[in-house]
């Protein structure tokens, strides 16, 4: 069920828009008690950086706008302080909320958030593969799967801080390799159905 | 405003006023005229109640002397249903007197047409006698004449009345029918003037030409209130800083014998007994035994400065500033000059005019459970107050 | 006989059903937990929209004699009710009608009757601890007045913070105090346990407390023990070598089975102690324990075995008006720093703040550092609306509550302090509320901002309170306050659950009283009835409207356990006629102990006295306050029978019915007889000295004699003759037929006296003819046809349908009303009182293009479509609400308080009926106060949307070809919506049904929106100004069933109380007129305010009803020459008194 | 005092010095570690952004792990990411009996079942409760009079799941630093973001939290955390930070082992000072 059928808001953003899977109601359901006092807005420590601020972003789960939310960076600027969802005086899980959002971009994997989609997956790729993660292989294969090997440069002067201190290793980690396959298998197995 | 000139000849104002009252008399449905008239004996001038055009022969309301405020006379003609209507001519303060009982319920408005005539001025009643006492012929005259072409008012030493020198309100903007003199070719004209729906009605039925009001008139009013008020702010400074305290006001009501004559000459003091000759003040003989114990000695009458503030406490509101006060007092206490200074912040305080106009509401009248906040005797006192200290 | 009623609580709603049964006739006893009456009022100064007091209004108004008419903030003196403070409801037997109650009272260490306010043990106690009075905002000491105002005001011991140390009982004057009560002494205890240490610590605590103790190391030690001394408690371990604890319990049972046993165990055999309950055990205690807490637990024991030796009191039905206390802030996730930043202040901590009995003595500083405030905040919803901490509900008074708080500091601060109040909903849902929180915004300037604040953040340099809100462009403004108050909400009194366990009542899910579905007082059980807001959250008018319903239900109680209906009225005792006697009066003296014969040159004082011819003897007399002295006094009445008597003593409260006795003892009326408080004078002349100079003692003289002076003045004066009394026809009209209307004509009818009940259409019934069901789904059919089957099955209830009252005249005891019926005609009928119930309806309207379109619906229509399927949501797609609908705005602007309840109602149900529809609810503020925002939070879960607009921006609504196009902006997002809704519903309100000119005949006055204005909106709230003038339902104010029905009880109950007598005694302070002085000039008719005064035409009269009259003196005051008099008040007495007073101050 | 020990992904790389002082200031006050043995990654914040059940089951692998070791049934985690993930499977399993159904359902891969039998401790939570600042008062051999420190605790062992401190107001590090001797800096800043998440993605956003957090340090002598994210966050972009704002904002920013550990007499090499990036001239001078 949408709502929004029979309610249009003007002023749309230009791009056109992609495809989103029609999976908002839970979401929906988690922030339906909502009303929309601000104090999530209020406590955000990121919100001065966000298009719609949370308080925005809830209206739009609520009337269904998965245009407007899924062309917003909102969610994505979630640091998972988890302010909002302690002080929300409906005690609405708003932080998992954000991650649920997170998770469909990711699953769909939604251009505006291409940077962060492929930062977590290549950092869970890397756990996938070796059930620990070493920051060198995470950040090279992130860096390549933004096509961008460049951007390594932007953080060159920290990695060579690092490495000389020893803290990025080149050496994969040894112990417990590939131990989370089966597990990464079943989870996809059991969100498949 | 319906407005005509009737005709004067050689000046003689009160040959026209006397045609005019006439003319009014002669009318329909209007029984009576009260007027002030010349009595016979000893040259005295007092409201006349006249049913007959020709009794009105003496009749003179511009006689600068008035002996009593006839507002009281036409509250009393007026208490209950006449039957009849009449015509009362009076003086802006006693027309200002009658509209404040008539709200007092001491009197009705509905059978009376109310004729005010511009008011040049009054002599205090004993100076009047001593002026017109020693002069032959018709003062009258002399003195409008003089009035009106602004000469000084000075006649064998004597003033004008203090209350009139002070009165801002010489136009009686309240009566029905206005009888113009300021600012009006007096030798030539009179203006008359219909200031209300009834004054129109008796107006239509008056055989009257209908004329523009001289447009010197409003000029010449103004600038006589303007040297009143100037009097009347220099009376109130005076009176407020020989009353500013307890003891100072002791020593300004040093002669009162408690004769309550002021009380009784008052227009607005409306009350059938006063309390202050009732059992309330019949103390016992003990009581100024122990008055006199407490302080070695006490001055007689008692409750002489009581009386006076207990007056102004209830009357303040409603005083028109007559002067009668004055006039009635026999030891000669300035009895007006207080009165007006303490009435002029009360009424202010209320944002009422005495006598100003029938529609009003009296002061204090309403007054609401939940209204705590303006007490009755708070706001009167702080009028009083401000009165006394001059402060604002 | 009339039954005695118990009232639990003497905040204002039990102070209300107090006074209301106690007018009725009824003995009340009115029991209070802490030691002061009034309620969490106490500490508030200030009430809207008056921004003043005005609890006084709440006396009595007929035989107001019957209650001393002083400052209901200071003390309740009524001769059926008896206060017993510091006391609390222990149990409950018996039935209704029949109930047998015990109450435990806190000993308290000052006896009230010797304590005469002095002082002096203050400066010498020790303790000091956080004032509760001023919210913890100041300190006192363990020995303290409990609230400033009281009267009398005898100071207490808080006996956890008293540290006994004796300092006061030392100082104390009159020997007041008594730390260590005798009593306790009679009090054995024998401590039983095998370790020694345990067992002393045990002997010297209690000995401490003034217990006598007594040891044993074993169990055969303490039953030797037993058999020699009778013991009142013993403290028994359980494992003890030997005979144990449990068997020491069964043996000592057996032979002693009144002994009260507690059991002390460690936490390993906690088991053991249960079951040793089991058999016979009171409780146990868990080692190790502390003094602390095991002080507490054996004076309470202590206390419940002395209050069961009192034998339990007989009552009829019990009032509980338990009220609620405020969250405490500082719990939980305290985001806001409250308890950590100095200048976070509740809401009551900043009433205390403004008030001049408060901590700052009501300058507008700061307390950390006195630095004056020019800008506060208010946070709303601080503890209510807020699941996280389980209070899904809505405190209802705290919006109003801010906005007074912000208008008096306002006010106080002379306009230099700006105010902002930063809120979810304003909730301004009550009578007048809108209007007071507009002026509070556009003439005074306070700040409205919308949004909810998340956290406090605080500058350690200057103090300074840092917020940071979010406007709705979704910016984050910081702004700097100087203090920021928090709205606290509010939560279940303390010991409600005890309380509700004690008497078997039902809690809802937040603690709170729950009442039957419809009736806001009655709970499952039968003679238990619930008052003010211990049964929900409500304001003060609320409160007190409850109340007053809550008396009549337990009145009624009475009635069907066979109570008697009228009162027996005691004939009125004759006394000689002295009114041509010159009055020969006696003046005694109490001298206090020897007090104030130090202080004194009784020669002289008697040589004064006596220059007034009208003394006849003086006497001093040890001790009037005692049987001994009083004897005294009336050994020497005896002896010189004077004619009036004067009696110079302290507390003139306490001796109203003494001075009865006394007057009937000796045949003198009591109105003759007067006391003077002496005492007030001896201690305000701050003369203490052993030896005081001849100065000095001359000085006291002339004060001593200034106060027994102006006693004497009003005594001579005094007036035996009767009260004047105004006759009572018993009988009620009860103008509608609605809801309102049928209940408070059956609530009258069924105390005995019969009613006319009119109704201007064919059925009863009114608005629940159509209503279906409330929103919390109790359906409103049965209600309706069991009350209808009610009324017109009742004896003494004519029913008039199809009829309207024409015109009505009359005062109190006798109206007479014409009424028309559509077929009979027209016939006067005679009746006491006049209830006005004639209901509302909704509002019509052509807005939003109602009417343009079968799919433009008001929520009437919506309610009727729905029920008979005319409307069926399985068909729809959409559905707009649209709330305010030419509400809350000029000229209408007031809520009307049901639309939002009715709005959610509708959403939910058709939710349920189609989840798939989108209902979509345009509003302003959602007005779902009290429990009903639960119901909000529903909704929303259930997917209705909430659409907030602004006046600026209304919604449009145009009909379109088969669907309504309904445009709205959108604030949140800051667009603009469309939505194309199949149905489109309109909030219309509720509009009053009184015609003016018929309310004006009935002598009540209507509110500027046709609703009938109350006496006194908080106290007075269903009276007229004009006595015997009631009103209830909507007719009064906008309101849902059960609040109706409270409105039509509480009228009821204000009716009854005339109709129960068959003359009213006017009260002893009465207006008369002199007519001899009078001028007509009908001042004081313009000054009445309740309309008591008439000038009769035909005798040229002014006539005073004295039954109306409230001896309020306006008619005096503004009378010039005193033809108006007010009886006791003459002028030559109070020349006389003034004059006396002015003694004490010339000499 | 014993515990088994999950140290985490960082600790086993960018936080290496926090896993060395932990270890040695552990053992220095005779508290026992049992590292979990093949333990693995909790997720970090990546699994939650990509998927939910992921986001539990990783760390519910960890925690059944921990239940099949003897001993004790505690788990010291001194990372506050990790803490967080794997105390949300904690309560959450403990709410939720479908939702542990589904979890061991995935667990059954490696023949593992969860009993939601272990309890996650943050090494804050241990140290402030267990150890107590009285037993680290005993053990103060260099007692740090002129220090002044702002303690500074970050999100994720605040919030959401309020344990052993004030979400809002923490102050639980506050008496261990004054046990050593040392001051409090006053701020509010302990428990803001300080948006670790971010910094690679999005720097922008995170740079303007670290720098708030830095500015309001002013006046304190050192920062002292207790998570890898938040000491990275902090110390490692302090020279493009003062360079932005043009101010000099550079702190001392030391993982609570380390700090309690110096003053405790433990030797700079132990507790691997070396490998912090940001330690002042100043404040070694001070020490």
């Amino acid at each position: 069920m949408s709502p929004a059928e029979k309610i249009e808001i003007k002023q749309r953003s230009e791009t056109a828009p992609e495809p989103v899977i029609d999976s908002l109601a839970t979401i929906r359901d988690m922030v339906s008690a909502c009303i929309q006092c601000g104090t999530c807005t209020g406590s955000c420590p990121n919100a001065f950086a966000m298009d719609l601020t949370p308080r925005q972003l809830w209206y739009n789960v609520l009337m269904g706008e998965k245009e407007t939310i899924f062309h917003s960076k909102t969610f994505s600027l979630c640091s998972v302080c988890y302010c909002c969802t302690l002080r929300c005086p409906r005690g609405l899980p708003l932080t998992e909320t954000m991650s649920a959002l997170k998770q469909i971009a990711a699953k769909e994997n939604l251009a505006p958030y291409k940077k962060s989609i492929q930062f977590y997956k290549s950092f869970m790729e890397s756990v996938r593969r070796h059930g620990r993660v070493r920051e060198m292989e995470f950040m090279t294969l992130y860096f390549l799967s933004m096509k961008n090997p460049f951007m390594l440069l932007k953080f060159a002067p920290l990695g060579m801080k690092l490495m000389g201190k020893g803290k990025v290793s080149f050496e994969f980690p040894s112990k417990g390799n590939g131990a989370l396959e089966s597990i990464f298998r079943k989870v996809e197995e059991l969100e498949q159905r | 405003m319906k407005t005509a000139k009737i005709n004067v000849k050689d000046g003689d104002l009160l040959t026209a006023l006397r045609d005019f009252f006439r003319s009014i008399l002669h009318l329909e449905d209007i029984s009576a005229i009260l007027v002030p008239q010349h009595l016979p004996a000893k040259n005295v001038v007092m409201p006349t109640l006249v049913t007959d055009p020709k009794q009105l022969n003496g009749s003179d309301p511009l006689a600068p002397v008035f002996p009593l405020n006839a507002a009281k006379i036409v509250s009393r003609l007026t208490r209950k249903p006449m039957g009849a209507k009449i015509a009362v001519v009076l003086r802006p303060c006693e027309i200002r007197a009658f509209v404040e009982l008539v709200k007092l319920k001491q009197g009705r408005i509905e059978e009376v047409v109310l004729v005010g005539v511009d008011c040049l001025g009054a002599f205090k009643n004993g100076d009047y006698i001593q002026i017109v006492g020693k002069k032959e012929g018709d003062f009258t005259s002399r003195f409008y004449t003089d009035a009106l072409s602004g000469k000084k008012l000075t006649f064998e030493g004597f003033d004008l009345a203090p209350a009139c020198k002070a009165c801002e309100n010489p136009v009686p903007n309240g009566a029905d029918i206005l009888i113009g003199l300021f600012g009006v070719d007096t030798n030539n004209q009179l203006l008359i003037q219909a200031r209300t729906p009834k004054g129109e009605s008796l107006y239509d039925n008056l055989d009257l030409s209908d004329s523009e009001e001289p447009s010197e008139r409003p000029g010449a009013i103004e600038s006589l209130i303007h040297e009143r008020t100037a009097y009347r702010d220099k009376m109130f400074a005076e009176t407020t800083e020989a009353t500013n305290s307890l003891e100072k006001l002791n020593t300004y009501f040093a002669e009162c014998i408690n004769c309550y004559n002021c009380r009784v000459a008052c227009p607005v003091c409306y009350c059938k007994e006063c309390v202050f000759v009732t059992d309330v003040f019949n103390h016992d003989p003990v009581q100024y035994l122990r008055w006199a114990n407490r302080k070695g000695a006490i001055k007689m009458p008692t409750d002489t400065v009581f009386y006076h503030i207990t007056r102004i406490a209830h009357m303040s509101t409603s005083c028109v500033g007559c002067g009668q006060c004055t006039n009635a007092c026999p030891n000669d206490i300035p009895v007006m000059e207080l009165f007006r200074a303490v009435s002029y912040h009360t009424q202010k305080a209320f944002e009422y005019e005495a006598g100003r106009s029938i529609e009003d509401d009296l002061p204090l009248s309403v007054f609401r459970e939940d209204d705590s906040e303006m007490c009755i005797r708070d706001s009167w006192w702080l009028g009083l107050e401000s009165a006394v200290s001059g402060r604002p | 006989m009339y039954k005695r009623q118990l009232v639990v609580g003497a905040g204002i709603s039990g102070i209300r059903a107090a006074l209301d049964l106690a007018e009725f006739g009824y003995g009340v006893t009115l029991v209070d937990r802490s030691p002061h009456i009034g309620g969490v009022l106490s500490q508030l100064d200030y009430q809207f929209p008056t921004d003043r007091c005005g609890m006084c209004k709440m006396l009595p108004m007929v035989n107001r004699d019957a209650s001393s008419q002083y400052c209901l903030r200071k003390g309740l003196f009524h001769e059926n009710i008896e206060i017993r403070l510091s006391t609390e409801l222990v149990s409950v037997e018996g039935e209704p009608g029949n109930f047998q109650v015990s109450l435990r009272g806190q000993p308290n260490l000052v006896d009230p009757a010797r304590c005469i306010g002095c002082g002096e043990c203050v400066k010498v106690c020790p303790v000091e601890v956080p004032d509760s009075f001023n919210a913890g905002l100041s300190g006192r000491k363990a020995v303290y007045l409990p609230v400033p105002h009281a009267i009398p005001n005898a100071y207490i011991i808080d006996t956890n913070a008293c540290s006994r140390c004796g300092e006061c009982e030392a100082i104390c004057p009159t020997g007041a105090i008594k730390l260590l009560e005798e009593v306790r002494k009679n009090f054995r205890i024998l401590v039983v346990d095998d370790e020694l240490i345990m067992r002393d610590s045990l002997k010297a605590w209690l000995e401490d407390e003034g217990f006598a103790v007594d040891i044993a190391a074993s169990g055969p030690e303490a039953m030797n023990h037993l058999s020699k001394q009778a013991y009142e408690l013993m403290l028994a371990d359980i494992k003890m070598p030997g005979m144990d604890g449990v068997e020491l319990l069964q043996k000592a049972k057996e032979i002693f089975p009144d002994l009260s046993v507690v059991m002390m165990t460690a936490y390993a055999t906690v088991e053991t102690a249960v079951e040793a309950m089991k058999i016979g055990a009171m409780d146990y205690l868990l080692k190790p324990f502390d003094p602390d807490t095991l002080i507490p637990m054996i004076i309470r024991i202590y206390q419940d075995l002395e209050a069961s030796k009192e034998s339990p009191m007989e009552v009829g039905a019990l009032v509980l008006c338990a009220g609620t206390s405020y969250f405490d802030p500082s719990g939980g996730n305290n985001t806001y720093g409250y308890g950590i930043y100095p200048n976070v202040v509740t809401s009551l901590e900043f009433e205390r703040i403004l008030s001049g009995t408060g901590p700052n003595k009501g300058r507008l500083v700061r307390l950390s550092d006195n630095k004056p405030l020019r800008k506060v905040a208010w946070l709303q919803c601080v503890g209510s609306r807020d699941i996280q901490i389980d209070a899904d509900y809505c405190s209802s008074i705290c919006c109003m509550h801010a906005i007074k708080e912000a208008l008096v500091a306002k006010e106080r601060a002379g306009g230099a302090l700006e105010t902002a109040i930063f809120y979810m909903d304003m909730r301004t849902f009550g009578k007048s509320f809108q209007r007071y929180r507009d002026q509070a915004e556009i003439e005074h300037s306070v700040r409205f901002e919308k949004g909810r604040v998340h956290s406090i953040l605080h500058d350690e340099n200057s103090g300074d309170l840092i917020i940071r809100h979010v406007d709705y462009s979704g910016a984050c403004i910081e702004e700097i306050f100087d203090m920021v108050v928090l709205s606290v909400g509010q939560r279940p009194a303390l010991g409600t659950t005890a309380l509700a366990e004690l008497v078997e009542m039902p809690l809802n899910q937040w603690g709170f009283g729950q009442t039957e579905p419809f009736s806001p007082t009655r709970i499952n059980k039968e003679g238990i009835v619930l008052g003010g807001s211990f049964s929900g959250l409500k304001d003060i008018s609320e409160s007190v409207i409850q109340a007053s319903a809550a008396a009549l239900s337990a009145s009624r109680v009475i009635h069907a356990a066979g109570g008697s209906l009228s009162p027996e009225i005691t004939p009125a005792d004759s006394f000689p006629d002295i009114s041509q006697e010159p009055p020969k009066v006696m003046i005694a003296v109490c001298t206090c102990g020897d007090l104030l014969l130090k202080l004194l040159d009784t020669e002289q004082l008697i040589r004064c006295l006596k220059t007034d011819p009208a003394v006849d003897q003086v006497a001093f007399l040890e001790q009037t306050c005692t049987v001994t002295g009083w004897e005294n006094l009336f050994e020497l009445v005896e002896k010189h029978k004077p004619n009036r008597i004067l009696i110079g003593s302290c507390l003139p409260y306490v001796f109203t019915q003494k001075i009865k006795e006394l007057g009937q003892r000796v045949g003198l009326n009591p109105v003759l007889i007067e006391v003077v408080d002496l005492m007030l004078m001896a201690q305000s002349s701050k003369l203490k000295a052993e030896t005081p100079s001849a100065d000095e003692i001359s000085k006291i003289n002339s004060e001593l004699l200034a106060v027994l002076g102006t006693g004497l003045a009003r005594l001579k004066w005094a007036d035996p003759n009767p009260v004047p009394s105004e006759k009572i026809l018993q009988q009620a009209l009860v103008v509608g037929g609605g809801i309102a209307g049928m209940f408070s004509a059956l609530a009258i009818a069924d105390h005995g006296f019969q009613v006319d009940l009119i109704e201007k259409e064919e059925i009863l019934g009114g608005n629940l003819n159509w209503l279906q069901r409330t929103l919390e789904g109790h359906p409103t059919k049965t209600l309706l046809e069991e009350t209808v089957i009610r009324v017109e099955k009742h004896p003494l209830i004519n029913v008039h349908t199809h009829s309207q009252v024409l015109s009505s005249y009359g005062q109190v005891g006798r109206f007479y009303s014409t009424i028309e019926n559509n077929e009979k005609g027209a016939v006067t009928l005679e009746h006491g009182v006049t209830i006005l119930a004639t209901g509302g309806a909704e509002a019509d309207t052509t807005s939003y293009n109602y009417g343009s379109s079968e799919a433009i619906v008001t929520q009437k229509e919506l309610e009727r479509k729905i029920h008979d399927d005319t409307i069926d949501p399985n068909r729809l797609g959409s559905i707009v609400m649209i709330q305010c609908v030419d509400s809350r705005q000029e000229p209408r602007n007031y809520c009307s308080r049901i639309c939002c309840t009715t709005a959610l109602k509708h959403a939910l149900n058709i939710k349920e009926k189609n989840p798939e529809i989108n209902v979509y609810i345009l509003y302003r503020d959602l007005m779902t106060y009290g429990f009903t925002e639960s119901y909000y939070t529903q909704a929303r879960k259930a997917g209705v949307i909430f659409i907030q607009y602004d006046l600026a921006e209304k919604p449009q609504v145009t009909p379109m070809d088969g669907s309504v196009r309904v445009t709205a902006v959108e604030p949140i997002i800051g667009q603009k919506i469309r939505i194309d809704a199949d149905l489109v519903v309109l909030a219309t309100g509720i509009v009053p049904k009184l015609p003016r000119d018929l309310a004006e005949s009935f002598g009540a006055t209507l509110d500027p929106d046709g609703f009938f204005e109350e006496a006194e909106s908080k106290w007075r709230p269903v009276d007229s100004l004009k006595e015997g003038i009631f009103a209830c339902g909507l007719a009064h104010s906008p309101r849902n069933i059960t609040e109706s029905i409270a409105t039509a009880e509480a009228a009821a109950q204000r009716a009854l109380r005339i109709l129960s007598y068959e003359r009213i005694p006017a009260g002893k302070v009465v207006a008369e007129v002199r007519h001899s002085l009078c001028n007509l000039c009908e001042r004081c008719i313009e000054a009445c305010p309740y309309g008591a005064r008439v000038v009769d035409p035909d005798l040229e009269k002014v006539l005073v009803n004295a039954a109306m009259c409230q001896g309020c003196g306006s008619c005096a005051t503004v009378c010039p020459n005193s033809a108006s008099t007010l009886a006791g008040f003459l002028d030559q007495q109070m020349f006389e008194v003034i004059d006396s007073a002015l003694e004490g101050t010339y000499s | 005092m014993k515990y088994l020990y999950y140290p985490g992904c960082s600790l086993e790389g960018t936080a290496l010095e926090y896993n060395a002082s932990t270890q040695t200031f552990m053992q220095e006050l005779e508290v026992d570690l049992l590292e979990l043995k093949d333990w693995t990654c909790c997720g970090a914040s990546a699994a939650e952004a990509t998927s939910y059940l992921l986001s539990l089951a990783l760390p519910a692998y960890i925690l059944a792990m921990a239940e099949e070791m003897d001993g004790t049934k505690e788990i010291l985690v001194p990372c506050s990411a990790c803490y967080l993930n794997l105390k949300k499977v904690e309560e959450k399993s403990r709410k939720d009996p479908e939702l542990l159904d589904k979890i061991n359902t995935i667990l059954k891969e490696k023949k593992l079942h969860f009993h939601g039998q272990v309890r996650v401790r943050h090494l804050l939570d241990v140290v402030a409760r267990d150890i107590g600042p009285a037993k680290i008062f005993s053990r103060v051999k260099n007692p740090f009079i002129d220090l002044k420190i702002a303690p500074y605790y970050g999100c994720q062992c605040l919030r959401p799941y309020s344990i052993f401190d004030d979400p809002e107001e923490p102050r639980s590090m506050e008496p261990l630093i004054e046990a050593v001797g040392a001051k409090i800096h006053p701020w509010n800043m302990g428990g803001r973001c300080c948006g670790a998440s971010h910094m690679t993605t999005k720097p922008e956003v995170a740079l303007e939290l670290v720098t708030a957090i830095l500015k309001a340090a002013r006046g304190a002598d050192a920062i002292v955390t207790v998570c890898p994210m938040c000491q990275m966050n902090l110390e490692a972009y302090q020279k493009k930070i003062c360079g932005k704002s043009k101010e000099d904002l550079r702190m001392t920013i030391l993982y609570l082992p380390q700090f309690l550990g110096l003053a405790m007499g433990l030797s700079e090499q132990d507790l691997r000072l070396d490998l912090n990036l940001s330690v002042t001239k100043e404040f070694r001078n001070k020490l």
